[in-house]
């Protein structure tokens, strides 16, 4: 009884007809940290909301009871659960960039949960709000409780939201995908701050993750969500070493940081050229005068890379690292202020886009966001086939034969040919844009972060896509990426950059094993689920 | 749209795979516009938009009566089963006067919204797509066109041209340029940035291509919406004009002008100025109702 | 910011520019003899005048120079606030703007207080109801505010309220109360846009997480659409009442003729039947400086309701 | 309580805001007597109320009550009555006319009224009329050379040729004599209402398009004959009010706003049934002067050049239809060129029977056939004759479109500008246009139909085929040297037989000028002219 969560066969249901939590008990015992673990659509985040009270208008609980320090939220007045809210409970959101009302001074947003919390208006409220920054980590508070949340960076926002949080003292707080937005290393330093600060003050934590590496890291017990319903739960360890359940296997087999590591390619014949090479390139941007004087913005300094045929070359960095503009440059879509830039034995670094474009049947792009990445009227025919049309390569039959080989090179059946995007998951539709890709039959592909939109387990089915077509076409790739555990299953070489600048580059086994730099080892460490990984290996 | 998804996936489903081929445009507009036709509220938006086309096309199909014979015997009948909305001062019957002044009031719309949608589609693309100083100089021509207040535009334009129906849809049209050619920018800058456009170009795409293919049909659901708002608002504004007595030569009327005929017998007769306004008003609503549900199910 | 300033107000007296010279020329280059034009509206006939007559009419409405010349002329003046002779009423343009502006620019300040009122009231309303049909409706509601024709509405509010009910004047320009009615028509068609955009802003501030944020904090639906709701989304109307002015200053020649008030719509209608040139040219002119400068304003204080929104340079 | 706290705090500041654009001083404590009057929309075109140019009706009711004549008309005689000037003589070659003033009259800034101030005003009336050859009162004083004062009270008027409708001239508000100061001024501070007359009330104020107001004269006692009360006003006061909006002043009259709504146009049937059963009155009087006639254009190749063509269209206008369908059952039916109110009138009713088949008849004979439209055509050519209207159509000119529709006619109606109206008049750029205007004497038809004094020469001219055109001038020279009765009777009546046959006058409608009076006015009386005395008017409980 003395749970401060005890939710007993909860089924929430939208009025459109899903169910998103389907029969679900689970108990939060005070001080202790949960996590529950599930891709989009498993639910999690009607649970949080639940346990705040916020269910949308249009969800309703059809069952169950929902249990928070004492009281049955199923059957709450409005005003008993806004009791609740900021004074038991307090919510860490998901993306810090959007969470903080941008026409409000931080030290505002404060005090509003401040002075809830206190029920009055106090004089001291301000010292509360500096005390408060400070306890989250942000140096000179005074300033910063005065600037608006656009004048901050995405990890200051993380922590004013803790902050806000905590300033109810709750007995609870939900982190819901808590650091998914920011850098890894960002990530950690944050996640690591707020598990001091609930433990330090004894508060519960449950945390909402995707990411089964976060999970374990972090969670005293976690529990994994599918479609609605509890699959499984247990202590990291136990989840992690004997699974019971298939999904959470699969789960496990997904998640990158489990992964076994890539085999580094044998070997690399010098008598092959690389298809693509960099050599001392630079950019710099022109910023706005001040005063009067120039200033420039140093991009990418001084960067050399070589990509060979049927090998993948990744590019690691957080963001503002330079990684999307050596990729662009790399298309020839911006011209390096220094160095140059070769495509299969051929300087391209100053040809014009008329010049380029023979060249592009060779260099396709696989871009981030797949939804995007097509366009919103094109059925999958039309997409699929548009370079060819484009290069005016094929007609007629011919067309449509193509269009059927390509797809179903990506697995997807021919009748798919007909849909929309907007009919097609994000896995599908990543696939749709990487047969789009493939149609010119390209030496190399340039991948931009092409999988770190989708949910784990079609990451693995992408990336294992991609291995496929590398290892039946001989492709060459450049991998663009943020997220070293996916790198470390899939490149054979490994570059890493930082603020434009080249720290480390050479083959995945060397980096990983045996990072030279400072930064690229921080890097590693900051990867989720290491932790219990590297101990259960 | 869930529902829509559902029967899409399982028709497309149960085809099977071998036999896949192309699905026809007409296929998947009506396959949009079926569920849209099940709402009441569309279908009867529909019905009056419908109702006044056709009015503007073939009149006579939609009334026996003369528009224009007076008949002094039948003056200022209240509505009844003969004259469903009642006779004018001279005995004209006034649902005829109303559906023949469909033909001048939705054609001069249809010309005012040609001109705006010519003139700013023109403008908007040219400033979205050239970007830089013919984008500056675009612009700056935009926000005079817009600092001109519409009507005051559209008369000193009649000032210049004269009376008329043609003169007013023209006036009414060069008004409502600057709205289409902002838009029609935004729509431009907002969809060339997006990473399809880029993939259209990096696949090997010509400028012309990406602009007719994928700019174009992608910026166009809004400059659609405002069209269909602006169709209407065209209606209203030609109406004024035809209210402050610059529309069309007697005795044909536009509904601005019924209104404005009407109006003297708004205490002893009032069906005379009410049931034309009412008409105006219901299509003009219809055509809102219309643009919004389109803007919704955009979304 | 002064930098900022001064290149905002050198475009805005660029727009200006360019609305004036765009209406000079509509006027004097579309086809029609000006002089004749000018001569029958001040009561004389073209047929009637001796050739002497005629030159000495030209250099009086100074026709006589070349087209550029008049242009640069006429310029000048309306610099200096002399925007000539109106030609039918025999007096200083700008003394009839002095004389009519401030009808108008009550009639017009007290219509955009009041579709600001009744459009975020509504809007407001809208978003806090949850009752789903009276939601609905509401939502429906600025649809029909911006479907009904000024001068129909004004005709109507006419009979029930001036003749029904009794409780305004129907016409007039004298007291406060004959002021209600006009600037309630005035009103409605404003009010419908600002209603619907802002409408159409909660709902997609609603979805916005840092409402999640405020609702997680304890706050009430109330608190959180007045603290954190309606700021963010009332920002779009801010540059929609700049552009509203334009639309109340077309209203308000409907809204003059019906209700009877001598302001300058009212004075514009009659000088385009007039075809009274400078008169038109100079009301035109004051409508778009009006326009000009409310979305100076607007522009100016935008970065006061919007911090995000700066007019100094970024340095990153 | 708390909601409208916050609702006035909310108003305050915009009803602070808009006092200072517009203040209303409380009227109420003088509403008891103040009669309110509603016209419609004010002159656009000429912004005067300066006497002297003055053809506007509603300005001359105003005027006629402020400024006073040296003569009055009896509006059932028409004789010419003595007022400011209490008899004259006029000298048997119709050139000299001496003029006996009153000795008791004041201007009511107080100016002594004398052959000094009669003198000051023609003399700057003349020197208007040269100035401005065009303004309206020139007409009224064609012939005028000189005054001089006998004495104080003695003043002769010099003609240089006769004019026979001098006398009546110096009757009516255009040759109202104003106080010397008046005449100081400019031309154009008269036109914004500095007047100051004789008359019984004060004009106060002139605010053009919105409205005038009248204050009562003290110790006004020199009324004409015409008057019943021949002492101060009943009323303190007249407050005018110009609106153009016709259901707005008809619904400012049903309220009781208006005690007097005294549009233009005649009443329609349903307005008309409406404010009697309200238990208000209906004043009408035809306005001396033309009945509303079309004149046509018989010049080149124009369709009206056709005697035959111009008949068929006489023929082709029911006027008793015109009468009962615009207006009412009761209207009278028009028969003359002229309104019946105006001297030498003389019937045409047996010439203007509406005869469809007659004017069918006639046009199958000058070789109009009937097309599949419904129009006649000759040589590939449609009958179709252009009329311009400014600023909008009425109701009748679309009747009249469609009687002549039925004949196979077609009328195109134009909406233009008020100045396009009068380019395309003086370019002889139409078939039928329409001019009226209004004077208790027949004389008045010289500044429409006569080349040498009309205000478009251009229209007077076309509106007779050039072979009749000296058979009318001379007529009008016969109307206006004659100097007695008979002599005039016979040359305007003849002038009124040749525009009829010669079907250069198409009349439409008697020009009858209606009010509605509330039940609470009482003595509503018309002067010759079709202006009202309010003078006698009293305000009492209905």
């Amino acid at each position: 009884m003395n749970a401060l969560v005890d939710i007993r066969q909860l089924s929430v249901r939208y009025r459109h007809g899903n169910t998103a939590v389907n029969r679900l008990s689970l108990r939060v015992a005070q001080g202790e940290t949960v996590a529950i673990v599930g891709e989009s659509g498993s639910g999690k985040s009607t649970l949080a909301n639940a346990i705040l009270g916020l269910l949308p208008d249009s969800a309703q609980i059809t069952a169950g009871q929902l249990w928070v320090d004492g009281q049955d939220l199923t059957h709450a007045s409005e005003r008993q659960k806004r009791a609740l809210r900021g004074r038991t409970i307090g919510l860490v959101p998901q993306d810090p960039m959007v969470s903080l009302n941008p026409t409000l001074r931080v030290g505002q947003q404060i005090a509003e949960a401040l002075i809830l919390a206190k029920g009055k208006r106090y004089p001291a409220v301000d010292a509360d709000i500096v005390e408060l920054l400070q306890q989250v980590g942000i140096d000179n508070p005074v300033l910063r409780a005065r600037q608006y949340p656009h004048e901050l960076s995405g990890g200051m926002r993380q922590r004013v939201l803790i902050a806000i949080a905590l300033a109810g003292n709750p007995r609870l707080i939900i982190a819901d995908e808590p650091t998914s937005a920011l850098d890894v290393t960002v990530q950690r330093k944050i996640l690591d701050h707020l598990q001091r600060l609930v433990s330090e003050r004894g508060i519960s934590l449950l945390i909402i993750t995707h990411d089964l590496g976060v999970a374990s890291d972090r969670a005293d017990r976690i529990l994994v969500m599918q479609q609605g319903e509890l699959v499984e739960q247990g202590a990291p360890r136990q989840i992690l070493d004997a699974p019971q359940h298939d999904y959470t296997r699969a789960l496990i087999a997904a998640a990158p940081a489990f992964a076994k590591r890539r085999e580094p390619l044998i070997h690399i014949d010098p008598m092959i050229e690389p298809i693509l090479s960099l050599k001392n390139v630079g950019k710099t941007f022109a910023l706005p005068k001040v005063k009067g004087e120039d200033n420039t913005f140093v991009a990418l300094e001084n960067l050399s890379l070589e990509v060979y045929p049927g090998q993948t070359l990744a590019i690691v960095g957080e963001s503002g690292s330079g990684k999307s503009t050596a990729l662009r440059i790399a298309l020839g879509l911006e011209k390096p202020s220094q160095g140059q830039v070769w495509f299969e034995q051929q300087d391209v670094t100053h040809l014009s886009w008329r010049d380029f474009r023979p060249l592009r049947q060779r260099l396709q792009l696989v871009q981030q966001n797949p939804f995007a990445a097509l366009d919103p009227r094109f059925t999958v025919f039309d997409s699929i086939v548009e370079p060819l049309v484009s290069f005016g390569l094929l007609k007629g039959p011919a067309l449509e034969q193509a269009a059927r080989e390509l797809i179903s090179r990506v697995h997807l059946p021919a009748s798919y040919l007909d849909r929309l995007p907007r009919e097609l998951s994000g896995g599908q539709c990543q696939r749709v844009a990487i047969a789009r890709a493939l149609a010119l039959k390209p030496g190399l592909l340039l991948l931009d972060e092409p999988v770190s939109a989708l949910d784990v387990s079609v990451q693995a089915h992408i990336l294992d896509l991609l291995e496929e077509l590398q290892r039946e076409m001989g492709i060459a790739y450049v991998l663009v990426s943020h997220d070293l555990s996916v790198v470390a299953n899939f490149a054979h070489e490994v570059l890493v950059l930082r603020n434009g600048k080249v720290v480390e580059q050479g083959s995945v086994e060397r980096i990983f094993n045996h990072p030279a730099n400072e930064y690229t080892r921080e890097l590693i460490a900051a990867i989720p689920g290491r932790h219990v990984a590297t101990r259960a290996a | 749209m869930n529902m829509l998804e559902q029967n899409l996936g399982r028709k497309t489903m149960s085809a099977s795979p071998g036999l896949w081929r192309r699905r026809s445009r007409l296929q998947r507009v009506t396959a949009t516009l079926l569920p849209l036709l099940r709402r009441p509220g569309f279908s009867l938006a529909l019905l009056v938009v419908v109702f006044s086309l056709v009015a503007a096309i073939a009149p006579h199909l939609l009334s026996s009566f003369d528009p224009y014979a007076t008949s002094p015997v039948d003056k200022l009948r209240a509505p009844n089963l003969i004259h469903w909305f009642g006779t004018d001062e001279l005995g004209r019957d006034l649902y005829t006067r109303v559906v023949f002044g469909s033909s001048l009031s939705v054609l001069s719309a249809f010309l005012a919204v040609g001109i705006a949608l010519l003139g700013g589609l023109g403008l908007g693309i040219l400033s979205g797509f050239a970007g830089g100083r013919v984008d500056a100089v675009i612009m700056r021509f935009v926000d005079v066109l817009l600092a001109l207040p519409g009507l005051l535009l559209a008369l000193a334009i009649v000032t210049a041209i004269g009376f008329g129906t043609v003169p007013v849809a023209i006036a009414v049209g060069i008004g409502i340029v600057p709205g289409f050619a902002r838009t029609t920018r935004a729509e431009v800058l907002r969809v060339k940035t997006l990473p399809y456009v880029e993939a259209a170009r990096l696949g090997g795409a010509s400028w012309g291509r990406t602009l007719l293919r994928h700019i174009l049909p992608n910026a166009w659901g809004p400059v659609a919406v405002l069209a269909t708002l602006d169709f209407g608002a065209a209606i209203l504004a030609t109406a004024g004009l035809s209210f402050l007595g610059f529309g069309a030569a007697p005795p044909a009327a536009e509904w601005g002008t019924l209104i404005a005929n009407g109006r003297h017998f708004l205490i002893t007769a009032p069906w005379v100025s009410l049931l034309p306004g009412l008409f105006l008003v219901a299509v003009v609503f219809s055509l809102n109702h219309i643009a919004r549900t389109f803007e919704e199910t955009q979304r | 910011m002064s930098r900022y300033l001064i290149g905002r107000v050198g475009q805005a007296l660029l727009v200006l520019w360019g609305a004036y010279s765009i209406t000079y020329f509509i006027l004097y280059l579309l086809p029609g003899d000006t002089l004749s034009i000018m001569l029958s509206a001040s009561g004389m006939e073209a047929d009637s005048l001796s050739v002497e007559d005629l030159a000495k009419a030209r250099a009086y409405y100074g026709l006589d120079k070349g087209l550029f010349e008049q242009y640069f002329d006429l310029l000048l003046g309306a610099l200096r606030g002399d925007f000539g002779q109106s030609l039918s009423l025999n007096r200083p343009v700008a003394d009839l703007l002095a004389e009519r502006l401030p009808q108008t620019l009550s009639l017009a300040g007290l219509a955009i207080v009041l579709s600001l009122l009744g459009g975020i009231g509504l809007a407001y309303l809208t978003a806090y109801l949850r009752w789903q049909p009276l939601k609905k409706t509401l939502a429906r509601l600025p649809s029909l505010g911006f479907s009904v024709p000024v001068f129909w509405m004004g005709l109507l509010l006419i009979q029930v309220f001036a003749f029904g009910l009794g409780w305004f004047p129907a016409t007039g320009s004298k007291g406060v109360e004959s002021l209600v009615l006009p600037a309630i028509t005035l009103a409605i068609p404003s009010a419908a846009v600002y209603a619907q955009v802002l409408q159409r802003s909660f709902q997609g501030v609603w979805r916005e997480s840092y409402i999640a944020t405020a609702y997680a904090k304890g706050l009430s639906r109330g608190q959180v659409q007045a603290r954190h709701g309606f700021k963010n989304a009332a920002l779009p109307i801010l540059t929609l009442i700049g552009l509203q002015v334009g639309n109340t200053v077309s209203g308000a020649v409907l809204v003059e003729t019906i209700f009877a008030r001598s302001g300058i719509g009212r004075l514009a209608q009659e000088a385009v039947l007039r075809q009274d040139i400078p008169v038109v040219l100079a009301i035109v002119s004051v409508s778009a400086a009006a326009f000009v400068l409310v979305n100076l304003l607007v522009d100016l204080l935008y970065p006061w309701f919007d911090p995000r929104i700066t007019h100094t340079p970024k340095v990153s | 309580m708390n909601t409208s706290n916050l609702m006035s705090r909310l108003l305050a500041p915009c009803a602070l805001a808009l006092s200072l654009a517009a203040c209303s001083p409380g009227t109420d404590t003088q509403a008891g007597k103040t009669l309110n009057i509603a016209f419609f929309g004010d002159n656009t075109t000429l912004v005067s109320i300066d006497p002297f140019q003055v053809y506007w009706l509603e300005h001359r009711v105003l005027l006629r009550n402020v400024a006073e004549s040296l003569t009055d008309q009896d509006p059932e005689t028409g004789k010419i009555i003595p007022w400011l000037a209490k008899r004259w003589e006029v000298s048997d070659d119709a050139l000299t006319y001496t003029f006996h003033l009153r000795e008791d009259v004041t201007f009511s800034n107080g100016e002594r009224f004398d052959a000094k101030a009669v003198k000051i005003a023609f003399d700057s009336d003349k020197a208007l009329a040269t100035e401005l050859p065009a303004t309206f009162g020139a007409t009224y004083l064609a012939g005028y050379d000189h005054a001089e004062v006998v004495d104080d009270f003695t003043v002769k008027l010099v003609l240089s040729k006769p004019n026979a409708g001098f006398l009546q001239a110096t009757s009516t508000t255009n040759l109202a004599i104003l106080a010397p100061a008046s005449y100081a001024l400019t031309v154009k501070e008269r036109s914004l209402g500095k007047i100051i007359g004789t008359g019984p009330f004060v004009l106060a104020s002139y605010t053009p398009e919105v409205g005038a107001h009248l204050t009562k004269r003290k110790g006004y006692a020199w009324a004409s004959a015409n008057m019943k009360n021949q002492g101060e006003a009943h009323l303190d006061a007249v407050d005018i009010s110009y609106i153009p909006e016709e259901s707005v002043r008809n619904g400012l009259f049903l309220q009781g706003k208006a005690d007097i709504l005294w549009p233009r146009n005649p009443f329609s049937e349903v307005d008309l049934k409406l404010f009697q059963s309200k238990g208000a009155t209906i004043q009408s009087r035809s306005l001396p002067g033309p009945a509303l006639n079309l004149f046509p254009n018989t010049r080149g190749e124009r369709l009206l050049a056709d005697k035959q063509v111009r008949l068929a269209v006489q023929k082709s206008i029911d006027r008793k239809s015109y009468a009962s369908t615009v207006y009412n059952a009761e209207f009278p039916v028009v028969d003359s060129v002229f309104d019946v109110t105006t001297p030498y009138v003389k019937s045409q009713a047996a010439k203007l029977g509406y005869d469809p088949a007659g004017a069918e008849r006639l046009l199958d004979q000058a070789g109009w056939a009937k097309g599949a439209d419904g129009y006649r055509q000759k040589n590939g050519k449609r009958l179709s004759l252009s009329y311009n209207i400014s600023p909008a159509e009425t109701a009748g000119d679309v009747l009249i479109q469609d009687q002549l529709r039925k004949v196979g006619i077609e009328l195109k109606l134009s909406v233009v500008t008020r100045a396009e109206w009068v380019a395309n008049n003086s370019a002889g750029n139409y078939d039928l246009t329409i001019n009226y205007m209004t004077r208790a004497d027949p004389i008045i038809l010289q500044t429409i139909l006569d080349p040498r004094s009309a205000n478009s020469s251009t229209v007077a001219t076309n509106t007779f085929e050039p072979a009749v055109l000296d058979k009318a001038k001379a007529l009008f020279d016969a109307g206006i040297t004659a100097t007695q009765s008979p002599q005039r009777a016979a040359a305007y009546g003849d002038l009124q037989d040749l525009l009829i046959d010669e079907s250069s006058a198409f009349p439409i409608y008697e020009r009858v000028w209606q009010a509605a009076t509330s039940p609470k006015v009482k003595n509503f009386r018309w002067t010759a002219e079709g202006f009202a005395l309010l003078g006698d008017i009293e305000i009492g409980t209905p």
